[in-house]
């Protein structure tokens, strides 16, 4: 290609076809350059959490990705594409101003199907919980649906303290069996403590701002059409198998659903129901 | 002046940069990939000052002018001699790689003797003394006696100084037997010499003033004597008004170049030469003379009356009218009549060769221009005490201990034909040869006899030439120590047996002699290679000038007159006429029977005796047909239910085999067209050469000839 | 023991079972890197190939492969290009098979070639003029590019998205992906066509010289339509064929009608124009060239039912199998659509490459047959065992088809 | 598309197939001249590499009506859109455009064998095959042609090595041009028959030059329009009328 080696002839047509081989190769080679900074800039900037969830939403199943207002009945049929973060939805206020459900007084419990679902607090998709402790402090834990359908876990890996959370990042992770599930974190902020399964908690998290956004949380009266969809949900990951840990229909709810039923698929029942591709 | 680190990076850095934009690691690249491929496989070229020498080729009698072009000593191309008067500068095929032969995967490289006489009995190491050792009680007992049997050489191209050296070596033996192989001479001469009742002088055509060529398949523009000689004179037809029939039962190379093309079925040839007799003997188209110098004439009127051209036409297949025309055309013209000697089928039968050289007497061609002449051999030391005899009239059992000489006449013959000369215990084959090939499977010693171009030797007058011609062929390649000069080997022998010296202990000191008697004889010119000079040998100072000479490619040529021919010329010789009653039967047999005929090409009849790269011909090309094949018309094949391609098992009297069909419409139908050799890349067998193959099965019969043979195919 | 590496909510069958299927596949992997080592290490006197049939069954299965690796593009062309949101659910498939098809196809030819250790040589001393070299230069592009296309698949395991480093480069990786749709599209067209053109531009082969439209000869433009025509078939019935030996539903059947929707369009405009492009063949280029086209058709075995099967039966009759709405709901008639218009693109690929070869062209010629050696058959199962190996880790370890958890077994 | 019709010099041939024997002399000077090694054990015709290969060619009847041609095919040096050079993806094939001579690199050829597929003559070979002489036989090679390895094609050039040494010959003598006895292809030289005429057929008062527009004079495939300059000759009307039919017709 180089002129003077072994007599090769330069033309009008080297020049062209050369040219557009030459603009193909740089295209493709500077689109992956792109990709490769793109993703080197933002694994230094730690929107790597950012970016896992964004990743796993898109790879949710549908009926996974349902809108809160669908699944309180505001609207037919709508899936979310804001990756659960109503904060930045645009649709979302048009129907808190319509109707905004508000939290209960504290110590208010309230079964729903069998599940102890305090109303006093908020509650992430991922099944986590979310309660303001005063002073800036939030308490994070798994919720009763969640711990029912682990049961008791093998491990679980708390973030240290000081660790930032990312609102849909993980929170913490939970081995159970040879699964290792990722609670997803339901806000934003700083670990300042470390709780237990026997606490009934697991983080206490200072925001940034003494008042966190929880707008992309779910509360009062949405959790009950919440839970059954869950249900509905899990029932659905379950059924292939056939197994009836199906309660709606007013039986005892059991209170280690893994217990009951380990030939399941739990692996990706969890998967499916704790949010993770 | 401070250089920083910093300052070299950015050199370096520059200087890689820089060296990027000159075509130099570009270069070294495209050359790295190209010497990946270079590996030791491909071999490293020749280099060296260019050097050209005239020589001759020695591959058989026809002795082509060569020239070689050598490289550094070593020769990489041969042509022909340009302006040479007698090859005209042409090759063969084989010649023009002869220079390869010599690295022949078959090459002998070493003497040995074979342990047994068995197919499977192993080549063992010998040395030239240990082999004259062993063989000397049995020389010893043959010259105290030879009533259990005798030796025999048998040389494959007479007329050399080597042949008189065997003869002279023969000569001291009880019943010492001079052999010629069957094709080292022109049968239609061998057989007129003795119609001629001459032993004086040699025959040669003058097919250089002929008009009409009256050929029996010979394979003039294929192989036969020269080429040079006759393939110029048929390119040159439309000049010189040279006419060529050709009489053969498949559409050769030769009868596709021939102006009239007889398509005779084979075994019919005396009935077509009869009949053409008979009409010249009719229609009284021979000279009045012959009348009455031939004893035999009446005789012969009243055999070729029997011969009718209607009758025959019927037989052989050609038209009367054709058969009128052929007399005809012969007898108004110069002309020649000649048979085929196919380089493996062999000579045609006896009684046919005699009617054949017969019509020559008929029509006065002997002693004329444009016929045959008469002229003196060589000049010789003469006293060459056994006469040569062809091999076919060699006693059957007679010999006990033969001597095969090196030299091929690229013509080749069953086994059988040799082995029942052979006393019945099987005798001792001494063998000379450059390689092992098929012959070598009757050998109890294989002496390495020097391969073409690596030793000096001679190219005497090649067959059916008109004058006799000599010359030396140099030698281009370096002989391996190990090989046996033949003379030595006739040294050693002849000293093992007790016997005075032979003569000349090496080839080279027999050439002196014989240049020595040229120039005594003060006949002929001698003329530089490319034919730009002559000289008289009676204008050469000194018998050294006539040595120089020869040694740069000159070329001896006899300028004697013609001899007188014995007038008393007879027409059939010894053969009586009942010996062609059968040929007036209808020869065409319809019981489906085949007839099997060997063919062969000059040359190429052997495994060995073609250089690899022939496969060009043989094996890479349909241009040639490999050895082992056979050629049958479609019809014949598809009378037999056989198809093109297919393997098919071919059973005579002798045997069977098994070989590969080749539809082919240029044979006759009713005939097996049988390939002999060879398989030029045939390397597989290095121990006992491989079968015999189709010669095999021939019927030789008592003759000699092994021309037809009845065979039948069937799918294998 | 891997369920590790599989992803969530779906149903793979056992490892011992995963293993009692893909170790013939391997065996046979074996058998034919053997052979390839013999071409490579012995020399092309390996194969049946010779001076008169200097291309035979590899450079026949690289045409026909890629030809049917289209769907990789194509499927590419019509999600991120024409926004076909619904080809997300066989997309990661395409991509697996387009790989697959095009990295066995250079694979063979590194094999095919006498010298590989020069292959690079083409872009060194490039001939312009030559199809060849477009097809290497855009093989060769776009093969780097259906690898990019594949790193997303291969990161988004379960086990590997795991590490940060991995999810973001394939979030980000996702991303561009339109562009690298883009590029293997316009490389796609180019290098289906020079596939085509290959033959089109002999003009010492009656039988596939073609008159040039533009720049490139007829076939180039026809072998893009084919091709187009016939990936998507291809990735259909690959679904369908992977659905059936998992015995799972794997999309949903509208994305499978609407690949067959896509390739009965494709398919009859292209049977339209290589019926213009026979018709003019036989009265114009081959009597010009001195050989009237019946005189292709007069070898036994090689008549003129070619043609039909070639343009009537594999493509015509197809081509309305796919595009009556009626007959296309049928899933059988769909399946067999999809697969009498892949035989089509084999026979097309056939004869212009075996035949084109068998047939003679100096007048004294005979037809020519030629039967690949094993090590031939061998390096070709080669890769049909590498695909089937590499696609059966894909769908086992990898997310091919999205939908599936979506659909309720 | 490469054009030669402005080069300088265009060698070319014209062979008389009346002439030829059909012996094969050609072939074997050929493969001796250009360093063409022996067939391999398992090589047949089709597998083998003659640059020039003689063809026996049949009127098809039947004995003894039956007529064999015998055709020298070599390279035809195509004059005009000459396939090889336009297939070659790495310019391996190139046109001399001061003899029209079509030359062959193998050192170049990646062995894609495209340029076999695309030349109608059959005149193009692959070596299947390590080349491999006879032990010893090295010395004797032809020191002017480089072998050729394994893996790439192959094919007449004229005698490269001899239009070399003619051109170095010429210089030497301070001649621009080459003298047209100096330079002559092995097969031409070896002819027995004299068949082959060789020369520059751009050069109108050559014998090649009037040859190739004489009577009975014809070219292979000539409406393929790659202006062959290999023309052959026959005096015989049906080895014409062959060469103008069309295959299997």
């Amino acid at each position: 290609m180089f002129p003077f080696i072994y007599e090769f002839h330069w033309t009008p047509v080297h020049v062209v076809f050369l040219g557009i081989f030459f603009s193909v190769v740089i295209v493709i080679l500077s689109t992956l350059s792109i990709a490769l900074l793109r993703s080197y800039k933002a694994f230094r900037k730690q929107q790597h959490e950012t970016i896992q969830w964004e990743a796993e939403f898109e790879d949710l199943p549908v009926a996974a990705r349902t809108c809160r207002h669908q699944i309180t009945g505001e609207i037919a049929q709508r899936t979310c594409n804001h990756e659960f973060d109503c904060r930045s939805c645009a649709v979302h206020p048009t129907f808190l101003a319509q109707r905004a459900p508000v939290l209960a007084p504290a110590g208010k419990e309230e079964s729903v199907f069998g599940f102890t679902m305090p109303l006093d607090r908020y509650y992430h998709r991922g099944h986590t919980w979310v309660k303001y402790e005063g002073e800036g402090v939030y308490t994070v834990g798994l919720d009763d649906f969640g711990k029912r359908m682990i049961g008791t876990p093998d491990a679980v890996e708390l973030p240290a303290v000081g660790t930032t959370l990312t609102a849909n990042g993980t929170g913490w992770m939970l081995k159970k069996e040879r699964a290792a599930l990722r609670i997803l974190s339901p806000i934003e902020g700083v670990v300042v403590q470390t709780g237990t399964a026997q606490d009934g908690w697991f983080l206490k998290v200072r925001g940034r701002e003494p008042i966190v956004e929880t707008r992309h949380l779910l509360r009062g009266e949405e959790i009950k059409p919440w839970i059954m969809r869950e249900l509905e949900r899990l029932q659905a990951a379950v059924s292939p198998e056939g197994v009836g840990v199906s309660l709606a229909d007013g039986g005892e709810l059991v209170q280690d659903m893994w217990k009951q039923a380990p030939q399941v698929d739990w692996d990706g029942v969890w998967g499916e129901m704790f949010l993770q591709a | 002046m401070n250089i920083t680190r910093r300052e070299l990076l950015t050199f370096a850095g520059g200087s890689i940069l820089g060296a990027l934009f000159t075509p130099i690691p570009w270069k070294l690249l495209d050359d790295s990939a190209i010497w990946t491929q270079n590996w030791s496989l491909i071999p490293r070229l020749p280099r060296g000052p260019e050097t050209f020498t005239f020589t001759g080729c020695t591959l058989c009698p026809g002795g082509c002018a060569v020239k070689a072009r050598r490289v550094n000593g070593h020769p990489v191309s041969l042509v022909g001699v340009a302006g040479h008067s007698l090859s005209n500068g042409i090759l063969c095929p084989m010649g023009i790689a002869g220079h390869h032969l010599a690295y022949h995967p078959l090459r002998l490289r070493r003497p040995f003797a074979f342990t047994g006489k068995g197919a499977d009995s192993p080549l063992v190491p010998s040395t030239l003394d240990e082999i004259a050792s062993n063989l000397a009680p049995m020389l010893k007992d043959i010259r105290s006696s030879s009533s259990r049997g005798t030796i025999a050489v048998l040389d494959q191209r007479p007329g050399r100084v080597l042949s008189d050296l065997y003869r002279k070596f023969v000569s001291n033996f009880p019943g010492g037997i001079y052999a010629v192989a069957p094709g080292s001479e022109d049968p239609t001469l061998t057989t007129l010499r003795a119609l001629c009742n001459t032993t004086e002088g040699t025959l040669g055509y003058d097919l250089e003033n002929t008009r009409v060529i009256l050929s029996f398949g010979a394979p003039l523009v294929d192989g036969w004597s020269t080429p040079g000689r006759t393939v110029q004179l048929l390119q040159n037809r439309n000049q010189n008004g040279l006419k060529l029939i050709q009489v053969e039962g498949v559409q050769s190379r030769t009868a596709l170049q021939a102006d009239t093309w007889l398509p005779i079925m084979p075994g019919t040839e005396a009935a077509l030469a009869l009949a053409i007799g008979g009409v010249i003997v009719r229609q009284n188209l021979f000279p009045a003379k012959i009348e009455k110098t031939s004893p035999d004439f009446r005789t012969y009127k009243t055999l070729v009356s029997k011969f009718e051209p209607e009758d025959v036409a019927a037989v052989c297949g050609i038209p009367s009218s054709v058969i009128s025309e052929t007399a005809h055309a012969l007898a108004s013209n110069p002309s020649v009549v000649m048979s085929g000697y196919d380089p493996a089928g062999g000579p045609l039968d006896n009684a046919t060769e005699t009617v054949i050289a017969g019509l020559n007497v008929l029509l006065g061609n002997i002693g004329r221009t444009g016929g045959i002449s008469l002229h003196a051999p060589i000049p010789s030391p003469g006293a060459t005490t056994s006469p040569a005899v062809g091999l076919a009239q060699v006693p059957d059992h007679s010999v006990r201990l033969l001597l095969i000489d090196g030299a091929e006449s690229g013509h080749t013959y069953p086994l059988s034909l040799l082995k029942r000369k052979l006393t019945a215990d099987g005798g001792t084959v001494v063998m000379l040869s450059p390689y092992l090939s098929s012959r070598s499977a009757l050998a109890d010693y294989l002496v390495p006899s020097p391969a073409a171009f690596e030793s000096l030797e001679e190219i005497s007058t090649p067959p059916g030439a008109r004058r006799s011609s000599f010359a030396l062929s140099l030698p281009l390649l370096k002989q391996p120590d190990t090989t046996v000069d033949p003379a030595t080997l006739l040294a050693k022998l002849a000293g093992a047996s007790g016997l005075p010296s032979v003569g000349a202990e090496t080839v080279e000191s027999c050439l002196r002699q014989r240049t020595h008697d040229i120039w005594l004889s003060k006949r002929g010119t001698l003329a530089t290679p490319t034919g730009s000079s002559q000289t008289p040998v009676m204008a050469m100072a000194s018998e050294e000038e006539l040595w120089k000479g020869l040694s740069e490619g000159g070329w001896w040529v006899d300028n004697m007159q013609d001899k007188q021919v014995n007038p008393r010329l007879t027409l059939l010789g010894l053969m009586t006429p009942d010996r062609y009653d059968k040929a007036s039967a209808p020869a065409l047999d319809t019981t489906g029977t085949l007839k099997l005929i060997p063919f062969g090409w000059r040359n190429a009849t052997m495994t060995a005796s073609v250089a690899p790269v022939l496969s060009k011909l043989f094996q890479e090309s349909h241009l040639r047909s490999l050895g082992g094949r056979v050629h049958i018309n479609p019809s014949t094949l598809a009378a037999n239910a056989l198809s093109d391609g297919a393997y098919v098992k071919i059973s005579t009297h002798s045997g069977n085999m098994t070989a590969q069909a080749v539809a082919d419409p240029s044979v006759i139908p009713g005939v097996i067209h049988a390939i002999v050799g060879p398989s030029p890349n045939n390397t597989a067998s290095k121990d006992r050469p491989e079968a015999e193959g189709i010669l095999g099965l021939c019927a030789v019969r008592d003759d000699g000839s092994w021309r037809i043979t009845e065979a039948t195919i069937a799918k294998a | 023991m891997d369920r590790q590496f599989i992803p969530r909510s779906v149903q793979r069958s056992s490892f011992a079972r995963f293993a009692a299927w893909i170790l013939p596949w391997i065996l046979l992997l074996g058998l034919g890197l053997y052979a390839m080592y013999l071409c490579l290490a012995e020399g092309l006197n390996q194969t049946n190939m010779d001076n008169r049939f200097a291309f035979g069954l590899w450079i026949y299965l690289d045409l026909t492969v890629i030809a049917l690796g289209a769907g990789a593009f194509f499927t590419g062309f019509l999600l991120y290009i024409l926004r076909r949101e619904e080809l997300k659910a066989v997309i990661n498939s395409a991509v697996v098979l387009g790989l697959i098809c095009y990295s066995g196809a250079v694979a063979v030819l590194m094999v095919d070639v006498g010298q590989p250790l020069r292959a690079w040589f083409t872009f060194w001393h490039p001939n312009t003029h030559s199809m060849l070299t477009e097809v290497t230069f855009c093989l060769t592009c776009y093969l780097t590019v259906l690898a990019i296309e594949y790193v997303p698949v291969v990161l988004k395991n379960r086990k590997l998205r795991q590490i940060p480093r991995f999810l973001v480069f394939e979030f980000e990786l996702h991303k561009v992906m339109p562009v690298f749709a883009g590029i293997g599209t316009f490389l796609s067209f180019f290098h289906q066509g020079s596939l085509g053109g290959l033959y089109g531009v002999l003009v010492g082969r009656p039988f596939a010289f073609r008159e040039v439209l533009g720049i490139w000869p007829s076939t180039f433009y026809l072998f893009i339509l084919s091709a187009a025509a016939v990936g998507p078939s291809f990735v259909l019935l690959t679904t369908w064929l992977v659905q059936k030996l998992s015995g799972k539903q794997l999309v949903k059947p509208e994305v499978l009608r609407f690949l067959g929707k896509v390739s009965g369009w494709m398919l009859i405009v292209y049977v339209l124009l290589k019926t213009v492009d026979t018709l003019y063949w036989i009265n114009h280029t081959a009597p010009a060239e001195g050989a009237p086209a019946y005189t292709f058709y007069t070898s036994p075995g090689f008549g003129t039912w070619i043609l039909f099967a070639e343009i009537i039966l594999l493509g015509l009759l197809p081509a309305i199998m796919l595009l009556s709405k009626r007959l296309r709901e049928r899933p059988a008639v769909l399946v067999s659509a999809a697969f009498l218009a892949c035989c089509g693109i084999v026979m097309n690929r056939f004869v212009m490459t075996i035949q084109t070869l068998a047939l003679p062209t100096l007048p004294f010629d005979q037809m020519m047959s030629y039967v690949p050696s094993w090590q031939e058959i061998a390096t070709f199962l080669a890769i049909v065992a590498y695909g089937v190996v590499l696609y059966s880790l894909s769908f086992r370890y990898m997310t091919l088809f999205p939908q599936e958890r979506d659909i309720r077994q | 598309m490469e054009q030669t019709a402005q080069s300088k010099s265009r060698y070319g041939m014209v062979i008389d197939l009346d002439r030829c024997t059909g012996c094969g002399v050609c072939m074997v000077a050929c493969a001796v001249e250009n360093n063409v090694a022996p067939a391999e054990q398992k090589a047949t015709e089709r597998t083998g590499v003659t640059w020039l290969r003689v063809y026996p060619v049949s009127n098809g009847e039947g004995f003894p009506a039956n007529d064999t041609v015998f055709i020298p095919m070599t390279c035809q040096q195509c004059g005009n859109h000459t396939p090889c050079v336009s297939v070659c993806p790495q310019n391996a094939v190139e046109v001399d455009p001061s003899t029209g001579i079509v030359g062959q690199i193998p050192q170049r050829c990646l062995g894609c064998r495209y340029c076999m597929t695309a030349c109608p003559y059959h005149a193009r070979y692959f070596d299947w095959w390590d080349p491999q002489w006879p032990e010893g036989t090295e010395v004797l090679l032809n020191p002017d042609v480089a072998p050729r390895m394994r893996g790439v094609a192959e094919k007449c050039n004229f005698c490269h090595g001899r239009l070399h040494a003619a051109r170095t010959k010429a210089a030497a003598a301070g001649r621009k041009e080459i003298a047209a006895g100096d330079y002559v292809p092995a097969c031409v030289e070896s002819c027995p028959s004299r068949a082959i005429v060789f020369g520059d057929l751009a050069d109108e008062t050559n014998e090649v030059s009037r040859l190739s527009h004489s009577i009975n004079t014809f070219q292979f495939l000539p409406k393929l329009g790659t202006a062959p300059k290999i023309f052959y000759h026959s005096a015989k009307e049906w080895v014409r009328k062959m060469a103008d039919r069309a295959p299997l017709a």
